[in-house]
């Protein structure tokens, strides 16, 4: 059964989803244990289909026995088996995190929740590991109907915001569809593998069409991954959108974009195609335009969700601004932060929605003496921060480490510069939270007070969602100290891709 | 080029890009969520047109459909000849399937792709997997009719493919767009995106907490 | 001088690290234990330490590699001589600074005393994890985390001025360490072809570098890089972080904080650039006179504070950039009195830190001119205030003599009379702004005095403390042999 | 505010028209698409691989058959999607009576033209939708033109009638079943050839089924597939309408 | 593929597009995006995609209008602009 093991992992939440609605609609409680069930059977296919593609190199899947062009097939490399790896974990901690909020806030539609999350998980899993850039606009839908769902059923805002994310949302995968278009008027095919022979044979890529093909395919991409001038959807979306939405989309969908730029970038038209091109020279700098604006925003938030979703801007900058210096190192740089940034934007979101549920802390400042109350939470909550903030052991410090040396590889001095500000202005939004958190909020006069140890006081969050926040900070730093087989396998798969002999 | 070939020759083309710019001046610009919603579908309806267009080919081209007389070429007393032609079809398809299923199985693991990345001829390469699947040729009535067909007669059929899907997806985001719609109704009242900015600055509450609905309130009025 | 495996530096690191897990335990409830366990640990700390002592003195190098972060570089420790010197200062005074802070702790009925032990530990462990590091990327991880566990005991007191000295502590530090040391060191590590940061012989950066200008500014960026260490321009988290605790500001001035600083710059000039290629290129000047620089004017503004720590500061500042100023004048002398001084300052200045917090634990008094007379009131802390100001200034009878010998020695070696003025000059300066302290307190007219005569000294464990490193300033003139061959030793190892 | 999205949407169909410089002739059969290996590959083989004379069906349901399964999946999550947006009033009014919107299911003005008309109409559209359906290999049609006219077909009777008494006779609960059973057709179909040795969606497998021989299998489970299709698109249509015209507040099944 | 045809129903589409967009009414603007698919489904049988065409009549034709109908019968028929 194992070398059908990537579509057991696509299929697992897909039937899951379905048996969810079934059985949702009489017994309620059914819907939580299939769902975290499935994703951790559909992880165990992650994981060996991974071994397998480290192994065995890439694993070519033909979809209904065709050979290459004709039908639509899976090409999983490295790449793609990290990225379905990363997003089953995501998923499943997010799943076992969400049994009490979603109990709590939409209880009665859970077994309409569950199918949406799952749908939207089946989908994003699929746009890892397809190879057909058509297939790929297809799976965008499938995963951006399921988020525009799952955000509407959160606050009273969270619906004007879903729709004005429909509406940008549909504007960028339309965009994308149309760049494929273009792709296809000038090669004839649609497969990826397909569309970079024949480009490189035929050296297509100075025409015209082909390089607006790139510009439409990028926005439309650039739209859906809220890179800087695109990205006024996302803090409305993520702000107002019930907290298990927000704890599975913020990591996936914008991330999942980016692992999809880099495979266009790589795959579809060559990084030797790329590297002399006049995008290599304006883009990191629409990057650091994103990163500057999201680090001086995310500053200016009260909101705990609002500034966390303005700190996942900065990170799309480092992403795009890494990816399009064009060089191997730079891409294996911004892969390593897609699947760091992913673990760290998902604890955030956690420790945040632990802090919401049990001591209803929306903002900065009700989180007073909040490492008295919930020690454990903020102890992940600290580590997730100075991972942002970049200090050693934990995996912010590599990809921190990675993205500079990018830099300095590719002497883009203003890049590095922005990537210092950044993480310092992490630091000072992270130590200010440390400071009212650990300190409390009114200076004491003097320093003669006496603090209150009673039980009361001390309530963590439910069990449920403590056990996800402490798996995902220890995988932070297990991450940040074992990176060196990560950082392997994505440096050779994208030195094969683009060394020149392209793996079928 | 003069302006008239350049025109009458891409006016598809033409009407493509009219058409998604103002697909995309109403999303942007238009007040009334409907009618961005209208814009979306427009400019959805735009690339439609684009990849429709560059799938027709010269006039006089065909439909994609293989024509009757093409498929079944002799329609003379088939009766008795069908039965028989069914047995042959049958034994000889279950015989070439053996062969080709294997064949297939072969060709698409291993040396297809090869055969494919390397820089010869590519035709040859399917030359070979089509003898490879009609190798064992049957000889029963269904010859194969795919060196009689000229590909150049019928329209290209996949752009035609893409645009099913891209037509269906395109109403399933309408109708998830429509009920938001609704929703933004009933909890602000009015679907102009001015006045639900105004009700947004104004809602005394950051919008975080879920009021006992607005919407039962706006419903009754 | 051939390497050994050993896990003994691990141990070392992880005692106090292991410490926290008791001192959170037992917590507000049961105190004395907490109390107890903090000093076991700095015990079994010092004893592991010492074990080491041995070795290295007899040339051994014990080195311990953990994991490959990056691509030819591990989280190692490498033990030399001067790591080890560095090692026994901060593990002993941590036990003294332990002792010292349950007298002062329980004087002053402070608040949060566990979290205030547990970030003490952790800052220790951290410490020395920058003493035995064997690589220019574990001493940025664990230069990093000293940073982080230093600061809420430097926002112990949760009030106004101790969140803006926690801030300004933080801007500077992080500031610093990451604008800087973190871009330095990934171009040291790309531009030698990606192999190790280890600190060698004679140095790594001579193999990519050869034009002096890049070498200027990759020096520069580390010594401004190492903010820690207190240079002019990125000094004024120091008077800022005067907001904390006494035993806090003891452990960042003596024990642990601006020691790390100044080691890492000795490091970085022993073993990223190494001494040789530094004399070659002839950049050892410019760093000289931003330290010559530093000493002057912090000298000037220690005349003028009236806050007694304020001006204790101060003096810290200046007596760094003696250390800094020592290691770039590359000769044997310089670098053998600029180790020493680590040791000598460390044992004065934690005595006036420690008298200071006593005088403000008895009598509440802070400033300078509420202090005429408290001699008669106070004898013990003030003849340990007397004894700790002569190791500072550098006068015989205190430990400070022999590593400023030292290091007018190197100055005189290189010929340099600009460099000797400065070391003159700001020793006068040192003692103009202690003496005044000393005399006022002892034979101040009896009308002036603002005490009455019975003697009232502070918590006894405070006094027990101040007394012992006192002693110790004392021992140290006595008996600089030890002390010294090490040092001797590692800078002719540094410089053959 | 406005000048400011003209000057984007000028700019966009400035960047279209540079490149459209570059396509080929409009309706050139040598530009790359139309000559490109693939198409030609399809309008020559698809009938002696699956016996299907409409190419486009069998593109759809064979070739890429995997994109039409996650089409289907967009409907099936659109219904879901729009049922979960709107359907947050039913569950909070289900303790009050439902304040059924007033106009909707009061009686429509009885219009007799109107009722026994569309009584009339209805079996033949729902003939001619079956009919869509099943010749989808024939002639132009299959499963979503199909299941959409069987929808189309339900709507207007509602129009035409009293929506509430329409509305009880399928339920919102049975329409998500039928979306359900649909799915499991085509996605189910695809998972068997799995069992028996093929990739997922390879239609092969039919032939161990039943004795066919493959060509005759593939055109059969391509049927099968667009039977799946039309019955999730039809019953998720109807869903979408009557939770857009109720505004979510669908009538609450018997045992509520 | 008579051309003289095909121009003068793209030149209807553009003007239906435009001027479903400027209507204030939105029932009568939807009918007119009505009008605007139906004219595109000519459009795509004229071209020879006749399964496009059937889609489009179907799918993209009948269902919107009904869906956009529905909507504005739930929410107001005015519209600002």
């Amino acid at each position: 059964m194992l070398q059908h093991a990537p579509v057991i992992h696509l299929l697992a939440p897909f039937y899951a989803a379905i048996i969810i609605c079934i059985a949702g609609m009489w017994r309620k409680e059914t819907a939580y244990p299939i769902a975290v069930t499935a994703l951790s059977l559909s992880l165990l296919s992650a994981v060996a289909t991974l071994i397998k593609v480290g192994i065995a190199g890439p694993v070519i899947y033909a979809m209904g026995g065709w050979s290459a062009p004709f039908g639509i097939h899976f090409h999983i490399d490295a790449l793609s088996a990290l990225m379905a790896v990363l997003i089953q974990v995501v998923a499943l901690l997010t799943a076992i995190h969400s049994r009490h909020p979603i109990h709590s806030s939409i209880g009665e539609k859970s077994y309409l929740y569950y199918p949406l999350f799952l749908l939207f998980v089946t989908g994003v899993t699929g746009i890892c590991q397809t190879a057909d850039a058509f297939n790929l606009y297809v799976l965008i839908e499938v995963s951006a109907l399921t988020s525009y769902a799952l955000i509407a059923m959160g606050e009273k805002r969270s619906v004007h915001a879903s729709f004005n994310y429909l509406l940008v949302g549909s504007l960028g995968a339309t965009l994308y569809l149309l760049g494929v278009g273009y792709l296809y008027l000038k090669t004839g095919t649609l497969n990826m593998q397909d569309l970079n022979f024949i480009m490189t044979t035929r050296e297509l890529f100075s025409t015209p069409t082909i390089q607006v093909a790139l510009i439409l395919l990028m926005v439309g991409l650039w739209i859906k991954m809220a890179q800087f001038p695109f990205h006024g959807w996302l803090p409305n979306a993520y702000t107002w959108a019930p907290s298990p939405s927000a704890a599975l989309m913020g990591p996936l969908m914008t991330k999942v974009m980016v692992y999809v730029m880099i495979r266009f970038m790589i795959s579809v038209y060559g990084l030797d195609a790329i590297v002399d091109s006049m995008w290599t020279t304006w883009v990191p700098y629409l990057a650091i335009a994103g990163i500057v604006y999201g680090s001086l925003m995310a500053l200016s938030q009260h909101y705990l969700r609002r500034m966390v979703t303005y700190i996942i801007v900065a990170e799309i900058g480092y992403m795009v601004g890494a990816a399009w210096l064009a060089t191997e190192l730079s891409i294996t740089a911004a892969f390593y932060h897609v699947i760091s940034d992913a673990l760290m934007t998902l604890a955030l979101f956690l420790c945040i929605a632990a802090m919401r549920v049990r001591h209803d802390i929306r903002s900065i400042h009700d989180m007073e003496n909040i490492f008295k109350k919930m020690p454990i939470t903020m102890v992940a909550f600290s580590i997730v921060a100075l991972s942002l903030v970049g200090i050693p052991p934990t995996s912010g410090f590599i990809s921190k480490w990675y993205l500079i040396s990018a830099g300095i590889d590719a002497g883009h001095w203003p890049y590095i510069i922005a990537l210092l500000l950044a993480s310092f202005a992490n630091a000072v939004i992270f130590f200010r939270i440390f400071e009212i958190g650990v300190f409390g909020k009114k200076p004491a006069e003097g320093h003669h007070h006496e603090e209150s140890h009673d039980k009361k006081y001390l309530s963590e969050a439910p069990f449920s969602m403590l056990i996800p926040c402490l798996v995902i900070s220890a995988s932070i730093i297990l991450l940040g100290i074992f990176n060196q087989p990560f950082i392997e396998m994505i440096s050779t798969t994208i030195s094969s891709i683009s060394g020149g002999e392209v793996l079928q | 080029m003069d302006l008239q070939t350049l025109l009458v020759s891409k006016l598809n083309y033409w009407i493509f890009v009219i058409l998604m710019i103002v697909g995309i001046w109403a999303i942007m610009s238009k007040n009334n969520l409907i009618k961005k919603i209208m814009g979306l579908a427009i400019f959805q309806a735009a690339v439609i047109l684009f990849y429709v267009s560059l799938a027709s080919k010269e006039h006089g081209t065909d439909i994609p459909i293989y024509p009757h007389d093409l498929i079944h070429p002799e329609h003379h007393g088939e009766v008795d000849h069908h039965v028989e032609e069914d047995s042959a079809k049958a034994h000889g398809a279950y015989e070439k399937h053996e062969t080709a299923h294997h064949e297939e199985e072969h060709v698409k693991h291993s040396d297809d792709h090869d055969a494919h990345a390397e820089k010869d001829a590519h035709h040859d390469t399917h030359g070979d997997h089509q003898e490879a699947a009609h190798g064992v040729a049957h000889h029963d009535a269904h010859a194969p009719i795919a060196d009689s067909i000229n590909a150049d007669d019928f329209n290209n059929p996949l752009p035609h493919v893409l645009m099913l899907t891209a037509i269906v997806v395109g109403v399933a985001t309408l109708g998830v767009g429509l009920s938001l719609i609704q929703r933004v109704y009933r909890i602000y009242g009015s679907i102009e995106e001015n006045e639900i900015l105004e009700a947004i600055q104004n809602a005394s509450d950051d919008g975080l907490t879920l009021q006992p609905e607005e919407e039962a309130a706006a419903q009754q009025e | 001088m051939e390497n050994m495996q050993s896990n003994l530096p691990l141990i070392a690191c992880l005692i106090s690290l292991g410490a926290v897990l008791p001192i959170c335990l037992f917590g507000e409830k049961r105190r004395n234990l907490r109390e107890a366990s903090t000093i076991l640990a700095g015990i079994l700390k010092l004893s592991v330490v010492c074990m080491m002592v041995p070795l290295i003195a007899g040339g051994k190098v014990l080195n311990f590699t953990f994991i490959e972060i990056v691509p030819g570089i591990e989280l190692a420790f490498k033990v030399d001589r001067f790591g080890i010197i560095f090692a026994l200062v901060a593990s002993s005074l941590w036990i003294v600074t332990s002792i010292y802070s349950i007298g002062y702790m329980r004087g002053l009925h402070e608040h949060a005393q566990t979290r205030f032990y547990a970030f003490f530990a952790v800052a220790l462990s951290t410490t020395l994890g920058v003493a035995f590091a064997g690589n220019l990327l574990t001493l940025y991880v664990f230069y990093e985390l000293l940073s982080m566990s230093t600061w809420p005991l430097v926002t112990h007191h949760q009030d106004k001025e101790a969140r803006e000295g926690g801030r300004k502590y933080l801007t500077y530090l992080l500031g610093t360490s990451v604008g800087f040391l973190l871009p330095a060191m990934i171009f040291c590590y790309l531009k030698s072809g990606g192999n190790s940061l280890d600190f060698s012989q004679n140095g790594f950066v001579s193999s990519f570098v050869n034009e002096p200008t890049v070498a200027i500014v990759l020096l520069l960026l580390f010594v401004f890089g190492f903010a820690k260490a207190g240079l002019m321009p990125f000094h004024s988290w120091l008077p800022g972080a005067m907001v904390a605790p006494t035993p806090v500001s003891a452990l960042l001035h003596a024990v642990a904080v601006v020691k790390v600083g100044v080691f890492c710059i000795i490091r970085v000039f022993t073993g990223v650039f190494g001494i040789e290629f530094l004399q070659e290129l002839d950049i050892g000047q410019i760093v000289s006179y931003i330290a010559a620089f530093t000493v002057v004017v912090s000298s000037l503004i220690a005349l003028s504070q009236d806050n007694l720590k304020r001006r204790l500061a101060f003096s810290t500042i200046g007596q760094l950039s003696y250390i800094i100023l020592g290691i770039s004048l590359l000769n044997v002398y310089g670098i053998t009195g600029s180790m020493t001084h680590i040791a000598m300052h460390a044992f004065g200045k934690i005595t006036l830190f420690f008298c200071a917090g006593a005088i403000f634990e008895a009598t509440g008094k802070k400033y300078i001119s509420e202090m005429v007379g408290i001699g008669k009131r106070m004898p013990i802390t003030m003849i340990a205030f007397f004894i700790g100001a002569m190791s500072v200034i550098g006068l015989p009878f205190a430990g400070g003599f022999w590593s400023k010998f030292y290091l007018v020695w190197g100055t005189i070696a290189n010929e340099q009379p600009v460099l000797l003025i400065t070391f003159l000059a700001s020793s006068l300066l040192n003692g103009a702004y202690f003496f005044p302290i000393v005399f006022k307190a002892f034979f101040c007219k009896p009308e002036e005095s603002l005490f009455e005569d019975k003697i009232e000294e502070a918590h006894p464990a405070a006094v027990i403390a101040l007394s012992i490193t006192a002693i110790g300033t004392v021992m140290l003139f006595i008996f600089p042999n030890p002390l010294f061959d090490l040092a001797k030793a590692a800078a002719t190892q540094f410089l053959s | 505010m406005k000048v400011f999205q003209t000057i984007i949407a000028v700019v966009l169909g400035a960047l279209l028209i540079y490149a459209e410089a570059d396509f080929p002739a409009w309706a050139s059969s040598k530009s790359p698409a139309n000559a490109g290996e693939l198409s030609q590959y399809y309008i020559k083989n698809i009938y002696d691989e699956t016996l299907v004379p409409n190419m486009v069906t069998a593109v759809l349901a064979d070739y890429r058959g995997y994109d039409t399964l996650f089409e289907t999946v967009v409907v099936f999550t659109a219904g879901l999607a729009i049922f979960a947006i709107l359907g947050t009033g039913v569950m909070r009014e289900k303790k009050t009576a439902v304040p059924a919107p007033k106009r909707i299911y009061s009686e429509p003005p009885f219009d007799l033209i109107v009722r026994i008309s569309t009584r009339m109409l209805v079996p033949v559209i729902q003939l001619f939708a079956l009919y869509v359906l099943a010749h989808g290999h024939h002639s132009p049609g299959g499963g979503f033109q199909g299941g959409v006219i069987l929808a189309a077909s339900f709507i207007m009777l509602e129009l035409s009638s009293d929506l509430r008494a329409e509305a009880a006779k399928l339920t919102h609960r049975m329409s998500i079943w039928l979306g359900i059973i649909g799915i499991v057709i085509y996605a189910g179909w695809g998972t068997l050839s799995l069992f028996f040795g093929g990739h997922f969606l390879d239609y092969d497998m039919l032939q161990a089924l039943f004795p066919l021989d493959p060509l005759m299998a593939r055109s059969h489970s391509m049927l099968i597939v667009e039977v799946g299709v039309a019955f999730t698109v039809s019953s998720i249509m109807l869903l979408i309408f009557r939770q857009l015209v109720s505004g979510g507040y669908s009538i609450p099944d018997k045992q509520a | 593929m008579i051309w003289s045809y095909d121009a003068i129903l793209l030149i209807l589409i553009v003007i239906t597009a435009i001027v479903s967009l400027s209507i204030k009414d939105l029932i009568s603007a939807t009918i007119t995006l009505g009008v605007f698919s139906f004219l595109l489904c000519l459009l795509w049988a004229e071209m020879g995609a006749v399964d496009v065409a059937f889609t489009e009549a179907a799918v993209g034709a009948g269902v919107s209008t009904v869906f956009l109908v529905a909507t504005i019968y739930n929410t107001t028929r005015k519209s600002s602009d």
